[in-house]
């Protein structure tokens, strides 16, 4: 109940910055919804079930791709966002069954490579997907405050969907069998957990969102292309931000995505050309010094006060 | 009365060593069976072999009349197997409710989670561990450990329920409690099979007691036939001894 | 503990700083361009290249007092962003230049593919745009009425070359066609296909290699077994020194052998050595042009003293073209006398003058359409120009071993 | 005859593969951490050899120990300063430590050096060996018989000396280890080390033959990922047989399917091996 009220405050919040017609306050504000759809997902999979995934790169790539080839083909951009996400969905159900027998490091690279794959063959299906040369996707003909605040809606809606699912999830029956594995796979085996299909479903879900996302980004920037949505750095930074939140926390995810992007954004703009080096201390300082995430830290040093205090 | 489990000509090899052999076995509804032998006599993986873990390489695993030989471990576990492991393995981080629940919610067929805490919380109680339901599992001691490894498999509502060395470790009293807990169970309707490799543990509570060595069964009988077995006599205290044993007449 | 805290503090006030960063007011009397560049990340050579071109502009302009329209002076300042070779983020950096850091104009992040899609960005808001180094056309027929660009395109570089070799060796009939499979090199490899197809040239072998190819030797392999007597390799600068590499370690040569980009950059022929020899390349600009324009930098000799001076090597096509941009950024405002975006936008467009760069006029697209792109040849590690006849420098020699 | 010319184009391209991961293989399976500054550590190796001989005139064949030993002495340091502290979290925790190092020290190099590509051209070049219809590249083959030299060294000292028994009882179990009084975070730290010797050892080698530039360093890091797998982890022949698999399978693969597709094509062999074969083509059980 708390964290339905929590999300229904937090979308209220959120859904007034929409007003505003900051074209630059609403691409940050997408920007971190967008963060913020990736971090859950990735949470469902990497968080919950304990499975180190790097195919978010993937899905986000394969739902991006899905939608423009769709919208290419004069599809309604509604069609092609759906599409994206039972396809990144059902490609996730497909290649899990196979990969998600893997564990650790081995399971680690094969979902990084899925997404290598996956931007190879988009690279050389130039027919279909243009190849190098990237897609375009068709324009909107609105203001530019419009297009800003619409996208803005869009992605904060698919965030909040995201949460929702998260929540349902978290309290129900899946998150209780995601959370068994993630603790012993053996043993949730033979207490009856099965573990195949829960872990399936954990790997379909962090893809459904994903894919979504990567289908709305593209007409957001209506112009995608490889090298760019299947950039590896889409599967570490959501992992470096529910890192942030805390691990296989409900809505340590959100808070990581909004730290992790402040951080970025102040990062990138203050250093020019050593902001990856800035990005590489601040992650190897958090593995150090935060392990377990800023949301446990500060609770923990909260409840040091209160004990001092007592 | 037809068995409960019926094992034929089982066998499971790892790479050239076989660690079941050509094991054949019966068990029958409401028993209480002790299943002995020495250490690396096989105990474990028969009930590997029976739970699903390491399939059984040749013969067939017959359970409540449906062949489980292939049958995946959550699906032998959710058709009324359970089992407690050597090497117990609690959810470290989870509370004990939470340990003992996700037994009910996916091997007992418990339809809401709330419900599943909620009996949980009883089973938790029945094995004393009354106190401690909302504390993390790998803060117990080992004892309590081995008892919420118990409360875990009860959840499962088994027909079969495998306990694979529940009392090592433990201290005499320790072993007293838990054998009247198992008593209890049985009690219930729960068929019972335990794995001990000490023997005086299981003759006091055994109706029958099975001995392997080197993966094969050399005895299926009842506790004072197997005491005085020839060959179970060998195979715990190695041939020269037995038989210097058995010249004096006198038995273990 | 401690530690947790420091650091916990630290993230906040820069989460702090972030937030109250931002909105800094253009002073007067300057002149803001923003200009996202990819400084790190696979396409940083080229970001760096293109800085370089910026800033010689920049300074020379600043040094000789500044832009002049109508009454008013005005210094010139350029606000760098990298976007990391990340396109997405390129878009991003131009959007937030213009609405946050409120440039006047804006210098394309590089290549087409990046201009392409942050055409949109500054057409959205009208701001005047020059892309230095997108030649695609397809970056030029969207539409857009405020993105112009220095290059010309594509076929404008193969054609010359198809013309001269075929010149000189008129009975050369094998083809052969390597490229990146990468949005520049492929384009230039399909117009190199057209321009060989149109003479009647046979294409015995036309294949792409992946980005990040370690090892090209089953394709030297391959190619060898063609036998071309033409070999046209595309790509960037490392898949050409590798190339032309194992080409000499397998043993295969050619009449002719091109390659573009790299061969254009001094880099190429410091890392390949007495292998960059006789290597043809083609590009929209060469050191060895000669035009007297009325730019800051007046004459391109004068440009290349400039360059040579502060950055110690020769300019390349690159640099002479972000250069060229900032020339052309400033002779339009001089001729609009203001700095109002809509104004600039209209005296670009109506631009016909001559610069350091070569002739400036811009075709209905926003494409230049005055430039003509010299050939070159690499001779005694030297790049000489072979082609237009008006500023040859040397005969093209044949035979690459 | 050509496929005769791919097959010897794959075998020495092959060697080169070994020489990368032989270092990588060997941290992960003996301190189960993917070392993501593996590439890198082959970058510094590299430009220590491009500065050694355009400076001081050091052939870079000889300069193998110097970058070696520097790259050594480095990732020495990192590991018994800041991995050794992580080295028992889970396996996410030590990714994301060394993706944040490698961040740090890739972005340090292109500050450094310059992303521009440089290349070490030799005085004196090796030329190519030519028999029978088939022609070798000197340099690739020099490369990889130093590199198969030193992968034998590096064979015998895990084999023979007190510090490889050591690093090898470390592998087997690192608790039983500690029991019999092995300084398990010095063996970490050596073993970390000892990758890193290798890193430095094979940038050198290879920068008489490719382009160097910091950004090479996720191409050489993504060809040990998948040397590793297919060879087996850990294993010092398995690296040799995985680079030799892989130099082999990607000659014939850009040769029959179009070199567009080798990159596709070492990935998929990737995925297929992790689910297959999990134990690499030798076969030897490795250390999750």
């Amino acid at each position: 109940m708390r964290d339905w009220l929590i999300l229904g405050v937090g979308t209220l919040l959120f859904g007034l910055l929409a007003l505003s017609g900051d074209t630059y306050l609403l691409r940050l504000g997408t920007m971190l919804a967008m963060y913020a759809v990736l971090a859950m997902s990735w949470n469902f999979i990497g968080g919950m079930t304990g499975y180190p995934s790097f195919a978010t790169a993937a899905f986000f790539g394969l739902g991006a791709y899905t939608s423009a080839i769709l919208q290419a083909a004069q599809m309604p951009m509604a069609v092609g966002w759906a599409a994206a996400g039972l396809v990144a969905g059902g490609f996730a159900l497909l290649i899990g069954l196979p990969i998600l027998r893997l564990k650790g490091h081995y399971f680690a690279i094969a979902s990084l490579s899925i997404g290598e794959i996956l931007r190879e063959v988009v690279n050389t299906s130039e027919e279909i997907t243009g190849g190098g040369m990237g897609m375009n996707l068709p324009l909107l003909r609105l203001p530019p405050e419009v297009q800003a605040q619409a996208f803005y809606l869009c992605m904060l809606g698919l965030a909040v969907l995201t949460t929702a699912v998260a929540i349902l999830v978290h309290h129900g029956r899946l998150g209780f069998a995601f959370r068994c594995i993630e603790q012993n796979e053996d043993a949730a085996t033979v207490l009856g957990v099965d573990t195949r299909t829960f872990k399936t479903a954990a790997f379909g879900l962090s893809a459904v969102f994903s894919g979504v996302a990567g289908a709305i980004y593209g007409n957001w920037v209506h112009y995608i292309e490889p090298l760019d949505v299947f950039d590896i750095m889409h599967s570490v930074k959501p992992l470096v931000m529910v890192l942030l939140g805390g691990l296989g926390t409900l809505f340590g995810p959100i808070f990581g995505a909004i730290v992790f992007l402040a951080l970025e954004e102040a990062v990138w703009r203050n250093f020019l050309g050593v902001h990856a080096a800035v990005l590489g201390v601040l992650i190897v300082a958090m593995v150090l010094f935060l392990p377990r995430g800023l949301a446990t830290s500060f609770e923990q040093i909260a409840r040091r006060f209160r004990g001092k205090a007592a | 009365m037809s068995a409960l489990l019926t094992l034929d000509g089982v066998s499971r090899s790892f790479g050239g060593l076989r660690a079941v052999d050509n094991v054949s076995l019966e068990i029958a509804p409401g028993e209480i069976v002790g299943l002995i032998g020495p250490n690396g006599a096989g105990k474990s993986t028969l009930i590997n072999v029976v739970s699903g873990v390491h399939p059984a390489t040749a013969g067939r695993v017959v359970f409540d009349g449906r062949d489980i030989t292939r049958a995946k471990p959550h699906a032998i576990a959710r058709g009324g197997v359970a089992r407690t492991f050597q090497v117990v393995q609690p959810f470290p981080n989870m509370t004990v409710r939470e340990n003992i629940a996700a037994g009910g919610a996916f091997a007992g067929r418990i339809a809401s989670l709330k419900q599943a805490m909620q009996e949980a919380g009883e089973l938790a109680a029945g094995v004393g561990l009354g106190d401690l339901v909302d504390q993390p599992a790998n803060t117990l001691t080992l004892a309590r450990r081995k008892r919420l490894e118990l409360a875990k498999s009860l959840a499962m509502k088994p027909k079969l329920l495998f306990l694979d060395e529940v009392n090592a470790g433990l201290n005499p009293a320790e072993i007293d409690d838990a054998l009247a807990l198992i008593r209890r169970i049985a009690e219930q309707g729960v068929t019972i099979v335990l794995v001990e490799h000490l023997m005086k543990v299981v003759v006091g509570i055994s109706e029958r007691i099975v001995v392997l060595q080197n993966g094969a069964l050399i005895a299926d009988d009842t506790p004072e036939a197997v005491l005085n077995n020839q060959k179970v006599i060998e195979a715990y205290l190695g041939k020269k001894y037995a038989a210097a044993l058995s010249a004096e007449g006198g038995g273990p | 503990m401690t530690i947790q805290k420091v650091i916990l503090a630290a993230l906040g006030a820069a989460a702090l700083s972030f937030a109250t960063m931002g909105s800094a007011a253009a002073a007067d009397g300057v002149i803001k361009v923003g200009a996202p560049l990819p400084l790190t990340g696979p396409l940083s050579p080229e970001g760096l290249k293109q800085k370089q071109g910026y800033d010689i502009w920049a300074e020379t302009v600043n040094a000789k007092g500044g832009i002049k329209a109508g009454g008013d002076t005005y210094k010139v300042e350029i606000v760098y962003v990298d976007y990391a070779s990340n396109t997405p983020k390129a878009v991003q950096s131009a959007d937030r230049l213009i609405s946050q850091d409120k440039v006047n104009f804006l210098f394309s992040p590089f290549g087409s593919g990046a201009a392409k899609a942050a055409g949109g960005v500054s057409e959205k808001y009208g701001i005047p745009t020059i892309a230095a180094t997108a030649s695609s056309e397809a970056v030029y027929n969207q539409g857009y009425k405020y993105l112009f660009g220095t290059f010309t395109p594509n076929r404008t570089l193969t054609e010359p070359l198809a013309d001269i070799v075929l010149g000189k060796k008129p009975g050369l009939k094998r083809v052969a066609i390597l490229s990146r499979n990468d949005l520049f090199p492929t384009a230039l490899a399909k117009e190199m296909a057209k321009s060989a197809e149109k003479r009647g040239l046979d294409i015995v072998m036309s294949e792409k290699y992946a980005i990040g190819t370690m090892d090209h030797s089953s394709t030297v392999t391959q190619l060898k077994a063609s036998n071309p007597e033409w070999v046209f390799a595309t790509g960037y600068i490392n898949d050409l020194i590798l190339i032309r590499k194992q080409m000499k370690d397998l043993g295969v040569g050619a009449e002719v052998v091109t390659m573009i980009a790299g061969p254009a950059y001094q880099e190429f022929i410091d890392a390949s050595g007495p292998l960059a020899e006789n290597i043809t390349s083609s590009a929209w600009w060469h050191p060895a042009v000669r035009y007297k324009g009325d730019d800051v930098f007046g004459t391109t000799e004068n440009f290349n003293k400039l360059f040579e001076a502060k950055y110690g090597a020769a300019a390349d096509y690159v640099q002479a073209s972000a250069a060229a941009a900032g020339v052309i950024l400033q002779l339009a405002i001089e001729a609009a006398g203001t700095v109002e975006p809509a104004k600039v936008r209209d005296a670009i467009a109506a631009l016909d003058t001559t610069t350091f760069y070569g002739p400036i006029k811009f075709g209905d697209t926003g494409q230049i359409t005055s430039l003509e792109p010299p050939t070159f040849q690499i001779q005694g590690s030297k790049p000489m120009v072979v082609y237009p006849d008006g500023i040859k420098q040397a005969d093209i020699n044949f035979g690459v071993k | 005859m050509i496929y005769l010319q791919i097959l010897a184009n794959g075998l020495a391209l092959g060697g080169l593969y070994a020489c990368i991961a032989v270092g990588f293989s060997l941290v992960w399976g003996v301190l189960n951490v993917i070392n993501l500054l593996h590439g890198s550590m082959i970058v510094l190796g590299s430009y220590i050899a491009l500065f050694a001989y355009t400076t001081f005139g050091i052939h870079p064949f000889l300069t193998v120990p110097i970058a070696g030993g520097i790259v050594f002495a480095l990732t020495y340091a990192l590991q018994r300063g800041i991995i050794n502290r992580v080295i028992a979290a889970p396996v996410l925790m030590t990714l994301t430590l060394t993706f944040g190092l490698d961040l740090i020290f890739n972005n340090a190099m292109l500050t450094a050096f310059k992303a521009d590509y440089r290349k070490l051209i030799l005085e004196n070049p090796l030329g190519s060996w030519s028999f029978s219809g088939v022609t070798l590249p000197v340099d690739r083959i020099a490369a990889m018989a130093l590199a198969m030299l030193l992968t034998l060294m590096l064979f015998r000292l895990l084999k023979d000396s007190r510090i490889g028994r050591a690093i090898v009882a470390v592998r087997m179990d690192r608790d039983a280890a500690a029991l019999m009084g092995v300084d398990v975070m010095k063996i970490n730290a050596i073993t970390f080390g000892i990758g890193g010797f290798m890193a430095g050892a094979a940038g050198c080698l290879l920068s008489i033959i490719f382009p160097i530039s910091p950004l090479n360093s996720t191409v050489y890091l993504g060809k040990s990922f998948v040397v590793c797998v297919l060879g087996g982890l850990g294993s010092v022949p398995g690296a040799i047989v995985g680079g030799l698999a892989l130099g082999i399978i990607e000659s014939f693969g850009a040769f029959f399917l179009g070199p567009e597709h080798a990159v596709t094509l070492a990935f998929s062999l990737l995925i297929v091996f992790l689910i297959v074969r999990p134990t690499g083509l030798l076969g030897k059980k490795g250390y999750e």
